[in-house]
Protein backbone atom coordinates (compact mmCIF):
# COMPACT_ATOMS: atom_id res chain seq x y z
CA UNK A 1 0.00 0.00 0.00
CA UNK A 2 2.48 2.51 0.64
CA UNK A 3 4.31 1.41 -2.61
CA UNK A 4 1.37 2.13 -4.56
CA UNK A 5 0.81 6.07 -2.76
CA UNK A 6 4.63 6.02 -3.80
CA UNK A 7 4.04 5.51 -7.21
CA UNK A 8 0.88 7.36 -7.49
CA UNK A 9 2.98 10.44 -6.73
CA UNK A 10 4.36 10.57 -10.50
CA UNK A 11 2.65 11.98 -13.13
CA UNK A 12 3.25 9.07 -15.81
CA UNK A 13 6.86 6.99 -16.69
CA UNK A 14 8.81 10.46 -17.53
CA UNK A 15 8.20 12.03 -14.39
CA UNK A 16 9.28 8.61 -12.43
CA UNK A 17 12.53 8.56 -14.70
CA UNK A 18 13.88 12.45 -13.54
CA UNK A 19 13.10 11.31 -10.33
CA UNK A 20 15.16 8.35 -10.35
CA UNK A 21 17.53 10.25 -12.46
CA UNK A 22 17.63 13.18 -9.94
CA UNK A 23 17.92 10.44 -6.78
CA UNK A 24 21.01 9.08 -8.41
CA UNK A 25 22.56 12.40 -9.59
CA UNK A 26 22.86 11.17 -12.82
CA UNK A 27 24.23 13.31 -15.79
CA UNK A 28 20.69 13.21 -17.69
CA UNK A 29 23.56 13.37 -21.03
CA UNK A 30 24.84 10.45 -20.11
CA UNK A 31 22.46 7.97 -18.69
CA UNK A 32 23.96 4.81 -17.77
CA UNK A 33 20.90 2.69 -19.50
CA UNK A 34 21.06 -0.23 -17.63
CA UNK A 35 21.34 0.49 -14.56
CA UNK A 36 18.34 3.37 -15.07
CA UNK A 37 16.59 0.35 -16.69
CA UNK A 38 16.82 -2.29 -13.60
CA UNK A 39 15.67 0.57 -11.15
CA UNK A 40 12.77 1.21 -13.25
CA UNK A 41 11.89 -2.42 -13.70
CA UNK A 42 12.03 -2.36 -10.04
CA UNK A 43 9.60 0.42 -9.13
CA UNK A 44 7.46 -1.07 -12.13
CA UNK A 45 7.05 -4.51 -9.94
CA UNK A 46 5.07 -2.62 -7.09
CA UNK A 47 2.63 -0.95 -10.12
CA UNK A 48 0.52 -4.87 -10.93
CA UNK A 49 -1.89 -2.94 -8.35
CA UNK A 50 -2.16 0.31 -10.24
CA UNK A 51 -5.31 0.88 -12.45
CA UNK A 52 -4.21 -1.00 -15.70
CA UNK A 53 -4.22 2.61 -18.14
CA UNK A 54 -1.34 3.46 -15.88
CA UNK A 55 0.29 0.89 -15.70
CA UNK A 56 0.36 0.43 -19.95
CA UNK A 57 2.09 3.62 -19.90
CA UNK A 58 4.83 2.67 -17.50
CA UNK A 59 5.07 -0.69 -19.28
CA UNK A 60 5.57 1.28 -22.58
CA UNK A 61 8.41 2.98 -21.12
CA UNK A 62 10.03 -0.45 -19.37
CA UNK A 63 10.01 -1.66 -23.18
CA UNK A 64 11.72 1.79 -24.67
CA UNK A 65 14.38 1.30 -22.25
CA UNK A 66 14.47 -2.09 -22.57
CA UNK A 67 14.88 -1.41 -26.49
CA UNK A 68 17.37 1.40 -25.93
CA UNK A 69 19.54 -0.84 -23.79
CA UNK A 70 19.74 -3.63 -26.50
CA UNK A 71 20.91 -1.34 -29.12
CA UNK A 72 23.62 0.05 -26.67
CA UNK A 73 24.80 -3.68 -26.68
CA UNK A 74 25.00 -3.78 -30.45
CA UNK A 75 28.33 -3.49 -31.64
CA UNK A 76 30.44 -1.24 -32.39
CA UNK A 77 31.37 -1.97 -28.52
CA UNK A 78 33.59 0.63 -27.87
CA UNK A 79 34.07 2.82 -24.34
CA UNK A 80 31.29 5.46 -24.04
CA UNK A 81 33.65 8.16 -24.73
CA UNK A 82 34.58 6.68 -28.07
CA UNK A 83 30.93 5.51 -28.46
CA UNK A 84 30.23 9.60 -28.16
CA UNK A 85 32.51 10.83 -30.52
CA UNK A 86 31.68 8.12 -33.12
CA UNK A 87 27.95 9.22 -33.12
CA UNK A 88 29.35 12.60 -33.37
CA UNK A 89 31.49 12.27 -36.51
CA UNK A 90 29.77 9.42 -37.96
CA UNK A 91 26.42 10.54 -37.56
CA UNK A 92 25.26 7.27 -36.10
CA UNK A 93 22.68 8.72 -33.01
CA UNK A 94 22.84 7.38 -29.82
CA UNK A 95 20.14 5.59 -28.83
CA UNK A 96 19.41 7.46 -26.02
CA UNK A 97 18.94 10.89 -27.57
CA UNK A 98 15.64 10.21 -28.04
CA UNK A 99 14.81 9.65 -24.42
CA UNK A 100 17.02 12.43 -23.37
CA UNK A 101 15.34 14.86 -25.41
CA UNK A 102 12.04 14.07 -24.51
CA UNK A 103 12.79 14.14 -20.68
CA UNK A 104 14.37 17.48 -21.25
CA UNK A 105 11.07 18.52 -22.77
CA UNK A 106 9.01 17.00 -19.97
CA UNK A 107 11.01 18.25 -17.20
CA UNK A 108 11.31 21.97 -19.07
CA UNK A 109 6.92 21.71 -18.42
CA UNK A 110 7.39 20.17 -15.07
CA UNK A 111 9.15 23.32 -14.12
CA UNK A 112 6.51 25.92 -15.45
CA UNK A 113 4.01 23.62 -13.98
CA UNK A 114 5.99 24.94 -10.81
CA UNK A 115 5.70 27.97 -11.66
CA UNK A 116 1.92 27.94 -12.18
CA UNK A 117 1.11 26.60 -9.03
CA UNK A 118 3.24 29.77 -7.27
CA UNK A 119 1.17 31.69 -9.41
CA UNK A 120 -2.05 30.02 -8.34
CA UNK A 121 -1.26 29.77 -4.66
CA UNK A 122 -0.57 33.99 -4.64
CA UNK A 123 -3.28 34.86 -6.60
CA UNK A 124 -5.58 32.92 -4.72
CA UNK A 125 -4.44 35.22 -1.75
CA UNK A 126 -5.69 38.23 -2.98
CA UNK A 127 -9.31 39.70 -3.92
CA UNK A 128 -10.70 40.68 -6.61
CA UNK A 129 -14.25 42.87 -6.58
CA UNK A 130 -17.78 41.81 -7.59
CA UNK A 131 -18.56 43.88 -10.48
CA UNK A 132 -21.02 46.43 -9.38
CA UNK A 133 -24.62 46.75 -10.80
CA UNK A 134 -24.37 49.55 -13.30
CA UNK A 135 -27.48 48.70 -15.11
CA UNK A 136 -29.18 51.51 -13.89
CA UNK A 137 -27.12 53.55 -16.14
CA UNK A 138 -29.02 52.38 -18.81
CA UNK A 139 -32.02 51.07 -17.71
CA UNK A 140 -34.09 52.83 -20.37
CA UNK A 141 -33.09 51.73 -22.83
CA UNK A 142 -33.86 48.21 -24.02
CA UNK A 143 -35.43 46.39 -27.12
CA UNK A 144 -36.63 43.67 -27.09
CA UNK A 145 -35.23 42.18 -30.11
CA UNK A 146 -32.55 39.37 -28.67
CA UNK A 147 -34.39 38.21 -26.12
CA UNK A 148 -35.99 34.30 -26.11
CA UNK A 149 -38.58 32.71 -23.76
CA UNK A 150 -35.64 30.71 -23.05
CA UNK A 151 -33.46 33.99 -21.82
CA UNK A 152 -36.73 34.30 -18.94
CA UNK A 153 -36.36 30.85 -18.00
CA UNK A 154 -33.13 31.01 -17.35
CA UNK A 155 -32.75 34.30 -15.95
CA UNK A 156 -35.59 33.36 -13.42
CA UNK A 157 -34.23 29.34 -12.54
CA UNK A 158 -30.90 31.32 -11.71
CA UNK A 159 -32.91 34.16 -9.62
CA UNK A 160 -34.67 31.78 -7.77
CA UNK A 161 -31.38 29.47 -7.07
CA UNK A 162 -29.85 32.64 -5.59
CA UNK A 163 -33.10 34.06 -3.44
CA UNK A 164 -34.94 31.44 -1.49
CA UNK A 165 -36.75 34.70 -0.50
CA UNK A 166 -38.89 34.19 -3.62
CA UNK A 167 -40.65 30.86 -2.08
CA UNK A 168 -41.56 32.47 1.25
CA UNK A 169 -44.07 34.68 -0.34
CA UNK A 170 -47.30 34.91 1.84
CA UNK A 171 -50.34 33.70 0.17
CA UNK A 172 -52.57 36.73 -0.45
CA UNK A 173 -56.00 37.84 -1.37
CA UNK A 174 -56.25 39.33 -4.83
CA UNK A 175 -59.48 42.36 -5.72
CA UNK A 176 -60.05 42.57 -8.82
CA UNK A 177 -61.52 45.66 -9.27
CA UNK A 178 -58.32 48.43 -8.56
CA UNK A 179 -60.06 49.93 -5.78
CA UNK A 180 -64.18 50.22 -5.74
CA UNK A 181 -65.52 53.63 -5.48
CA UNK A 182 -68.05 52.41 -2.92
CA UNK A 183 -65.75 50.86 -0.41
CA UNK A 184 -64.08 53.91 -0.36
CA UNK A 185 -66.98 55.70 0.12
CA UNK A 186 -67.46 53.82 3.14
CA UNK A 187 -64.05 54.65 3.88
CA UNK A 188 -64.36 58.41 3.64
CA UNK A 189 -67.17 58.74 5.22
CA UNK A 190 -66.54 56.53 8.75
CA UNK A 191 -63.17 58.35 9.15
CA UNK A 192 -65.65 62.09 8.70
CA UNK A 193 -68.14 60.72 10.92
CA UNK A 194 -66.27 59.38 13.68
CA UNK A 195 -63.97 62.27 13.71
CA UNK A 196 -66.72 64.88 12.12
CA UNK A 197 -64.15 67.46 11.14
CA UNK A 198 -60.52 66.49 8.73
CA UNK A 199 -58.83 68.34 6.89
CA UNK A 200 -59.41 67.40 3.17
CA UNK A 201 -55.44 66.26 3.04
CA UNK A 202 -56.22 64.20 6.04
CA UNK A 203 -58.42 61.68 3.19
CA UNK A 204 -55.68 60.58 1.43
CA UNK A 205 -52.75 57.88 2.89
CA UNK A 206 -49.18 58.94 2.38
CA UNK A 207 -47.72 56.98 -0.27
CA UNK A 208 -51.05 56.70 -2.19
CA UNK A 209 -51.56 55.88 -6.22
CA UNK A 210 -52.43 58.35 -8.68
CA UNK A 211 -55.60 56.08 -9.33
CA UNK A 212 -56.04 56.27 -5.10
CA UNK A 213 -55.97 59.65 -4.99
CA UNK A 214 -58.50 60.37 -7.84
CA UNK A 215 -60.92 57.39 -6.23
CA UNK A 216 -60.59 59.00 -2.92
CA UNK A 217 -61.37 62.48 -4.62
CA UNK A 218 -64.60 60.66 -6.17
CA UNK A 219 -65.29 59.78 -3.36
CA UNK A 220 -65.33 63.08 -1.36
CA UNK A 221 -67.31 64.64 -4.30
CA UNK A 222 -70.00 61.64 -4.11
CA UNK A 223 -70.63 62.21 -0.72
CA UNK A 224 -70.85 65.94 -0.82
CA UNK A 225 -73.50 65.20 -3.52
CA UNK A 226 -74.97 63.19 -1.34
CA UNK A 227 -75.24 66.06 0.95
CA UNK A 228 -73.67 63.81 3.66
CA UNK A 229 -70.90 66.28 4.35
CA UNK A 230 -69.82 69.53 3.17
CA UNK A 231 -66.67 71.14 2.62
CA UNK A 232 -65.00 74.49 2.73
CA UNK A 233 -61.81 76.75 2.48
CA UNK A 234 -61.17 79.90 3.95
CA UNK A 235 -58.94 81.35 1.53
CA UNK A 236 -57.48 80.80 -1.90
CA UNK A 237 -55.26 77.88 -2.19
CA UNK A 238 -55.77 77.33 1.49
CA UNK A 239 -56.64 73.92 3.52
CA UNK A 240 -59.78 73.19 2.62
CA UNK A 241 -61.98 71.17 5.75
CA UNK A 242 -64.23 68.34 5.24
CA UNK A 243 -66.96 68.19 8.20
CA UNK A 244 -69.69 66.09 8.60
CA UNK A 245 -73.45 67.10 7.80
CA UNK A 246 -75.48 66.74 10.76
CA UNK A 247 -78.76 65.27 9.86
CA UNK A 248 -82.02 67.82 9.62
CA UNK B 1 -0.38 49.85 14.49
CA UNK B 2 0.65 51.97 12.34
CA UNK B 3 -2.25 54.26 11.07
CA UNK B 4 -1.27 54.94 7.80
CA UNK B 5 -1.04 50.48 7.52
CA UNK B 6 -4.51 50.51 9.45
CA UNK B 7 -5.86 52.55 6.43
CA UNK B 8 -3.92 50.41 4.14
CA UNK B 9 -5.90 47.46 5.55
CA UNK B 10 -9.77 48.87 5.76
CA UNK B 11 -9.12 50.05 2.04
CA UNK B 12 -8.48 46.43 1.39
CA UNK B 13 -11.27 44.45 2.94
CA UNK B 14 -13.85 47.31 1.98
CA UNK B 15 -12.58 46.40 -1.47
CA UNK B 16 -12.77 42.81 -1.30
CA UNK B 17 -16.34 43.14 0.55
CA UNK B 18 -18.25 44.82 -1.86
CA UNK B 19 -21.22 44.86 0.31
CA UNK B 20 -21.37 47.19 3.12
CA UNK B 21 -19.52 46.27 5.68
CA UNK B 22 -20.43 46.37 9.67
CA UNK B 23 -17.97 48.63 11.66
CA UNK B 24 -18.17 46.38 14.80
CA UNK B 25 -16.17 43.40 11.91
CA UNK B 26 -13.80 46.25 11.15
CA UNK B 27 -12.76 46.83 15.24
CA UNK B 28 -12.56 42.98 14.83
CA UNK B 29 -10.21 43.00 11.83
CA UNK B 30 -7.79 45.82 13.34
CA UNK B 31 -7.86 45.08 16.85
CA UNK B 32 -8.27 48.94 17.43
CA UNK B 33 -11.06 50.76 19.21
CA UNK B 34 -13.82 51.63 17.63
CA UNK B 35 -13.37 55.49 17.70
CA UNK B 36 -10.11 54.56 16.50
CA UNK B 37 -11.63 53.09 13.27
CA UNK B 38 -14.06 55.90 13.06
CA UNK B 39 -11.12 58.21 13.28
CA UNK B 40 -9.49 56.25 10.67
CA UNK B 41 -12.85 56.15 7.78
CA UNK B 42 -12.93 60.41 8.31
CA UNK B 43 -8.97 60.79 7.86
CA UNK B 44 -9.46 58.53 4.87
CA UNK B 45 -12.66 60.32 3.61
CA UNK B 46 -10.21 62.90 3.22
CA UNK B 47 -7.64 60.98 1.37
CA UNK B 48 -10.60 60.05 -1.63
CA UNK B 49 -11.45 63.57 -1.92
CA UNK B 50 -8.57 64.09 -3.87
CA UNK B 51 -8.76 64.11 -7.69
CA UNK B 52 -6.73 61.49 -8.05
CA UNK B 53 -9.18 59.24 -6.09
CA UNK B 54 -12.17 57.32 -8.57
CA UNK B 55 -13.81 55.98 -5.11
CA UNK B 56 -15.01 57.03 -2.18
CA UNK B 57 -16.06 55.78 1.42
CA UNK B 58 -19.54 56.16 3.19
CA UNK B 59 -21.16 55.30 5.90
CA UNK B 60 -24.76 53.24 5.56
CA UNK B 61 -26.07 53.23 9.10
CA UNK B 62 -23.47 50.95 11.28
CA UNK B 63 -22.01 50.19 7.90
CA UNK B 64 -19.32 51.92 6.11
CA UNK B 65 -18.44 51.01 1.92
CA UNK B 66 -16.74 51.85 -1.00
CA UNK B 67 -18.53 52.94 -4.27
CA UNK B 68 -17.26 54.54 -7.74
CA UNK B 69 -17.28 58.50 -7.41
CA UNK B 70 -20.76 60.08 -9.07
CA UNK B 71 -18.99 61.97 -11.63
CA UNK B 72 -17.08 58.83 -12.72
CA UNK B 73 -20.46 57.07 -14.57
CA UNK B 74 -20.11 59.46 -17.52
CA UNK B 75 -17.18 57.57 -18.33
CA UNK B 76 -17.90 53.86 -17.43
CA UNK B 77 -20.96 54.19 -19.42
CA UNK B 78 -18.60 55.22 -22.69
CA UNK B 79 -16.75 51.58 -22.46
CA UNK B 80 -19.51 49.01 -20.85
CA UNK B 81 -23.16 50.52 -22.77
CA UNK B 82 -22.99 49.35 -26.21
CA UNK B 83 -22.81 45.98 -25.32
CA UNK B 84 -26.40 45.68 -23.99
CA UNK B 85 -27.93 48.59 -26.07
CA UNK B 86 -29.90 46.22 -28.17
CA UNK B 87 -31.28 44.09 -25.88
CA UNK B 88 -33.16 44.00 -22.43
CA UNK B 89 -30.95 45.12 -20.07
CA UNK B 90 -30.04 43.01 -17.20
CA UNK B 91 -32.40 44.69 -14.65
CA UNK B 92 -34.79 44.79 -16.66
CA UNK B 93 -34.84 41.34 -17.74
CA UNK B 94 -34.49 39.56 -14.95
CA UNK B 95 -37.51 42.35 -13.45
CA UNK B 96 -39.89 40.68 -16.40
CA UNK B 97 -38.70 37.19 -15.96
CA UNK B 98 -39.66 37.27 -12.09
CA UNK B 99 -43.12 39.01 -12.90
CA UNK B 100 -43.84 36.26 -15.74
CA UNK B 101 -43.31 33.10 -13.35
CA UNK B 102 -44.76 34.82 -10.35
CA UNK B 103 -47.16 36.73 -11.20
CA UNK B 104 -49.35 38.47 -10.04
CA UNK B 105 -46.58 40.11 -7.91
CA UNK B 106 -45.72 43.62 -5.63
CA UNK B 107 -42.83 46.06 -6.26
CA UNK B 108 -41.76 44.93 -3.01
CA UNK B 109 -41.45 41.33 -3.40
CA UNK B 110 -40.01 41.72 -7.03
CA UNK B 111 -37.47 43.79 -4.83
CA UNK B 112 -36.98 41.07 -2.19
CA UNK B 113 -36.18 38.86 -4.88
CA UNK B 114 -33.95 41.13 -6.37
CA UNK B 115 -32.27 43.30 -3.80
CA UNK B 116 -32.89 46.44 -5.64
CA UNK B 117 -34.87 49.48 -6.76
CA UNK B 118 -37.14 48.10 -9.23
CA UNK B 119 -39.00 51.34 -9.98
CA UNK B 120 -37.79 52.71 -12.79
CA UNK B 121 -37.11 49.20 -14.45
CA UNK B 122 -40.95 48.81 -13.65
CA UNK B 123 -41.58 52.10 -15.19
CA UNK B 124 -39.82 50.87 -17.70
CA UNK B 125 -41.41 48.10 -18.72
CA UNK B 126 -45.06 48.91 -18.23
CA UNK B 127 -44.26 51.73 -21.05
CA UNK B 128 -43.41 49.01 -23.38
CA UNK B 129 -46.37 47.14 -22.95
CA UNK B 130 -44.43 44.06 -21.34
CA UNK B 131 -46.18 44.22 -17.63
CA UNK B 132 -49.13 45.87 -16.53
CA UNK B 133 -51.52 46.30 -13.22
CA UNK B 134 -53.41 43.71 -12.72
CA UNK B 135 -55.11 44.69 -9.27
CA UNK B 136 -54.46 45.57 -6.04
CA UNK B 137 -53.04 43.48 -2.86
CA UNK B 138 -55.34 42.92 0.19
CA UNK B 139 -52.89 44.07 2.37
CA UNK B 140 -51.88 47.21 4.37
CA UNK B 141 -50.90 49.72 2.03
CA UNK B 142 -52.82 47.55 -0.92
CA UNK B 143 -49.63 47.55 -2.74
CA UNK B 144 -50.22 47.34 -6.98
CA UNK B 145 -49.93 43.62 -8.69
CA UNK B 146 -47.98 43.24 -11.87
CA UNK B 147 -48.31 40.74 -14.26
CA UNK B 148 -47.60 40.21 -18.11
CA UNK B 149 -49.56 41.88 -20.67
CA UNK B 150 -50.64 39.61 -23.50
CA UNK B 151 -48.88 41.14 -26.17
CA UNK B 152 -45.91 39.98 -23.68
CA UNK B 153 -46.98 36.35 -23.62
CA UNK B 154 -47.71 36.36 -27.41
CA UNK B 155 -44.48 37.82 -27.85
CA UNK B 156 -42.52 34.85 -26.38
CA UNK B 157 -44.95 32.81 -28.16
CA UNK B 158 -47.31 31.55 -25.54
CA UNK B 159 -50.90 31.91 -25.65
CA UNK B 160 -52.13 32.58 -22.12
CA UNK B 161 -50.79 32.30 -18.82
CA UNK B 162 -51.92 28.80 -18.20
CA UNK B 163 -49.46 27.93 -20.27
CA UNK B 164 -46.85 29.04 -17.83
CA UNK B 165 -48.15 27.09 -15.05
CA UNK B 166 -47.99 23.80 -17.24
CA UNK B 167 -43.95 24.94 -17.50
CA UNK B 168 -43.21 24.87 -13.88
CA UNK C 1 -7.32 66.08 -19.39
CA UNK C 2 -5.77 67.01 -16.17
CA UNK C 3 -3.85 63.34 -15.32
CA UNK C 4 -4.87 63.50 -11.81
CA UNK C 5 -8.57 63.19 -12.77
CA UNK C 6 -8.06 60.84 -15.30
CA UNK C 7 -6.12 58.53 -12.52
CA UNK C 8 -8.89 59.23 -10.70
CA UNK C 9 -11.46 57.98 -13.51
CA UNK C 10 -9.51 55.01 -14.39
CA UNK C 11 -9.62 53.96 -10.99
CA UNK C 12 -13.24 54.53 -11.11
CA UNK C 13 -13.67 52.61 -13.74
CA UNK C 14 -11.60 49.74 -12.67
CA UNK C 15 -13.35 49.68 -9.34
CA UNK C 16 -16.72 49.84 -10.92
CA UNK C 17 -15.82 47.41 -13.12
CA UNK C 18 -14.39 44.52 -10.94
CA UNK C 19 -13.54 42.04 -14.42
CA UNK C 20 -10.27 43.43 -15.72
CA UNK C 21 -10.62 46.08 -18.33
CA UNK C 22 -8.57 45.76 -21.59
CA UNK C 23 -6.32 48.36 -22.12
CA UNK C 24 -8.28 49.64 -25.19
CA UNK C 25 -11.34 50.04 -23.39
CA UNK C 26 -9.70 52.38 -21.04
CA UNK C 27 -8.24 54.30 -24.22
CA UNK C 28 -11.70 55.07 -25.54
CA UNK C 29 -13.16 55.98 -22.34
CA UNK C 30 -10.45 58.83 -21.88
CA UNK C 31 -10.11 60.08 -25.33
CA UNK C 32 -6.70 59.72 -24.40
CA UNK C 33 -3.72 57.80 -26.67
CA UNK C 34 -2.69 54.13 -25.31
CA UNK C 35 0.69 55.48 -24.28
CA UNK C 36 -0.63 57.99 -22.28
CA UNK C 37 -3.13 55.78 -20.21
CA UNK C 38 -0.37 52.94 -19.76
CA UNK C 39 2.03 55.57 -18.13
CA UNK C 40 -0.78 56.83 -15.92
CA UNK C 41 -1.49 53.24 -14.89
CA UNK C 42 2.59 53.07 -14.21
CA UNK C 43 1.75 56.54 -12.13
CA UNK C 44 -0.72 55.03 -10.44
CA UNK C 45 1.12 51.44 -9.34
CA UNK C 46 3.39 54.08 -7.32
CA UNK C 47 1.20 55.57 -5.74
CA UNK C 48 -0.47 52.51 -4.98
CA UNK C 49 2.51 51.16 -3.56
CA UNK C 50 1.99 53.99 -0.55
CA UNK C 51 1.40 51.79 2.98
CA UNK C 52 -2.05 53.76 3.16
CA UNK C 53 -3.24 51.83 0.29
CA UNK C 54 -5.06 48.34 0.66
CA UNK C 55 -5.52 47.90 -2.95
CA UNK C 56 -2.97 47.57 -6.53
CA UNK C 57 -3.48 47.72 -10.26
CA UNK C 58 -1.75 45.07 -12.56
CA UNK C 59 -1.90 43.71 -15.56
CA UNK C 60 -3.04 40.68 -16.69
CA UNK C 61 -3.48 39.10 -20.46
CA UNK C 62 -3.47 42.86 -21.95
CA UNK C 63 -5.95 44.09 -19.33
CA UNK C 64 -6.46 45.90 -16.05
CA UNK C 65 -7.55 45.44 -13.10
CA UNK C 66 -7.22 46.08 -9.28
CA UNK C 67 -7.29 43.82 -6.18
CA UNK C 68 -6.46 43.88 -2.88
CA UNK C 69 -2.82 43.49 -1.83
CA UNK C 70 -1.77 40.12 -0.67
CA UNK C 71 -0.08 41.52 2.85
CA UNK C 72 -3.96 42.11 4.00
CA UNK C 73 -5.20 39.01 2.98
CA UNK C 74 -5.17 37.72 7.31
CA UNK C 75 -6.86 41.15 7.65
CA UNK C 76 -9.99 39.94 5.02
CA UNK C 77 -9.74 36.32 6.62
CA UNK C 78 -10.62 37.45 10.16
CA UNK C 79 -13.92 39.08 9.10
CA UNK C 80 -14.90 36.63 5.53
CA UNK C 81 -14.93 33.28 5.86
CA UNK C 82 -12.03 31.43 3.91
CA UNK C 83 -12.98 30.57 0.49
CA UNK C 84 -12.81 27.33 -0.08
CA UNK C 85 -9.97 27.33 -2.81
CA UNK C 86 -9.86 24.14 -5.37
CA UNK C 87 -6.45 24.19 -6.09
CA UNK C 88 -5.37 22.28 -10.11
CA UNK C 89 -3.52 18.81 -9.48
CA UNK C 90 -0.18 18.20 -11.36
CA UNK C 91 -1.63 16.53 -13.78
CA UNK C 92 -3.51 19.42 -14.78
CA UNK C 93 -0.94 22.04 -14.39
CA UNK C 94 1.51 20.30 -16.30
CA UNK C 95 -1.06 19.98 -19.18
CA UNK C 96 -1.90 23.33 -19.11
CA UNK C 97 2.00 24.41 -19.38
CA UNK C 98 2.39 22.35 -22.63
CA UNK C 99 -0.64 23.78 -24.15
CA UNK C 100 0.12 27.31 -23.07
CA UNK C 101 3.79 27.50 -24.62
CA UNK C 102 2.62 24.91 -27.88
CA UNK C 103 -0.86 25.86 -28.86
CA UNK C 104 -2.64 25.37 -30.93
CA UNK C 105 -2.14 21.74 -30.27
CA UNK C 106 -3.36 18.45 -30.57
CA UNK C 107 -4.31 15.47 -27.51
CA UNK C 108 -1.22 13.26 -29.17
CA UNK C 109 0.94 16.11 -29.09
CA UNK C 110 0.00 16.46 -25.94
CA UNK C 111 -0.01 12.74 -24.55
CA UNK C 112 3.60 12.04 -26.31
CA UNK C 113 5.11 14.76 -24.35
CA UNK C 114 3.44 13.97 -20.99
CA UNK C 115 3.70 9.98 -21.65
CA UNK C 116 0.53 9.65 -19.89
CA UNK C 117 -3.18 9.81 -21.43
CA UNK C 118 -4.71 13.48 -21.11
CA UNK C 119 -8.25 12.85 -22.13
CA UNK C 120 -10.05 13.59 -18.77
CA UNK C 121 -7.37 15.98 -17.55
CA UNK C 122 -8.59 17.87 -20.73
CA UNK C 123 -11.89 17.89 -20.42
CA UNK C 124 -11.60 19.19 -16.83
CA UNK C 125 -9.50 22.24 -17.93
CA UNK C 126 -12.41 22.89 -20.49
CA UNK C 127 -15.04 22.47 -17.95
CA UNK C 128 -13.23 25.28 -15.74
CA UNK C 129 -13.25 27.29 -18.89
CA UNK C 130 -8.89 27.31 -18.79
CA UNK C 131 -8.73 26.07 -22.11
CA UNK C 132 -10.73 26.25 -25.26
CA UNK C 133 -11.17 24.00 -28.57
CA UNK C 134 -9.31 26.23 -31.38
CA UNK C 135 -10.54 24.52 -34.25
CA UNK C 136 -8.88 21.09 -36.29
CA UNK C 137 -5.67 19.91 -37.58
CA UNK C 138 -5.91 19.57 -41.41
CA UNK C 139 -4.89 15.96 -40.92
CA UNK C 140 -6.19 12.55 -40.85
CA UNK C 141 -8.86 12.08 -38.51
CA UNK C 142 -9.00 16.17 -38.01
CA UNK C 143 -7.77 16.04 -34.30
CA UNK C 144 -9.02 19.05 -32.48
CA UNK C 145 -6.17 21.99 -31.34
CA UNK C 146 -6.46 23.26 -28.02
CA UNK C 147 -5.31 26.86 -26.59
CA UNK C 148 -5.62 28.38 -23.38
CA UNK C 149 -8.09 30.76 -22.80
CA UNK C 150 -8.31 34.30 -21.30
CA UNK C 151 -9.70 33.61 -18.25
CA UNK C 152 -6.76 31.50 -17.98
CA UNK C 153 -4.29 34.08 -17.54
CA UNK C 154 -6.98 36.24 -15.39
CA UNK C 155 -6.94 32.75 -13.11
CA UNK C 156 -3.05 32.54 -12.54
CA UNK C 157 -2.60 36.89 -12.65
CA UNK C 158 -0.71 36.49 -15.55
CA UNK C 159 0.41 39.10 -18.75
CA UNK C 160 1.42 36.91 -20.98
CA UNK C 161 3.04 33.65 -21.54
CA UNK C 162 6.11 35.12 -22.49
CA UNK C 163 6.03 36.23 -18.62
CA UNK C 164 6.29 32.55 -17.61
CA UNK C 165 9.51 31.86 -19.92
CA UNK C 166 11.29 34.84 -18.61
CA UNK C 167 10.74 33.20 -15.35
CA UNK C 168 12.48 30.14 -16.38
Amino acid sequence: MALNVKLEAFEGPLDLLLHLIEKNQINIYDIPISELTDQYLSYLEGLEKLDINLASEFLLMAATLLSIKSRMLLPPMKSGDVQMEISAVTDVEDPRNELVDRLMEYKKYKDIAMILKEKEESESRIFKRKPEDLSFLWEDDFALSKITFDDLISTFSRIIRNQKVAENLNPRTILKEPLPLKIKIKQVYSIISSRKKVSFRELFRRNASRLELIVTFLAVLELIKLNKIKAYQNEVFGEITVVLKEEA
Amino acid sequence: MDRERAMGILEGILFAAGDPVAVEDLVKALEVPKEEVVRLINDMKQEYNSKKRGILISEVGEKVRLTTKPDIYPYIETIFKPRVKSQLSRAALETLAIIMFKQPITKTEIEAIRGVNVEKTLNSLLEKNLICEMGRLEAPGRPILYGTTQFCLEYFGLNSIEELAKLD
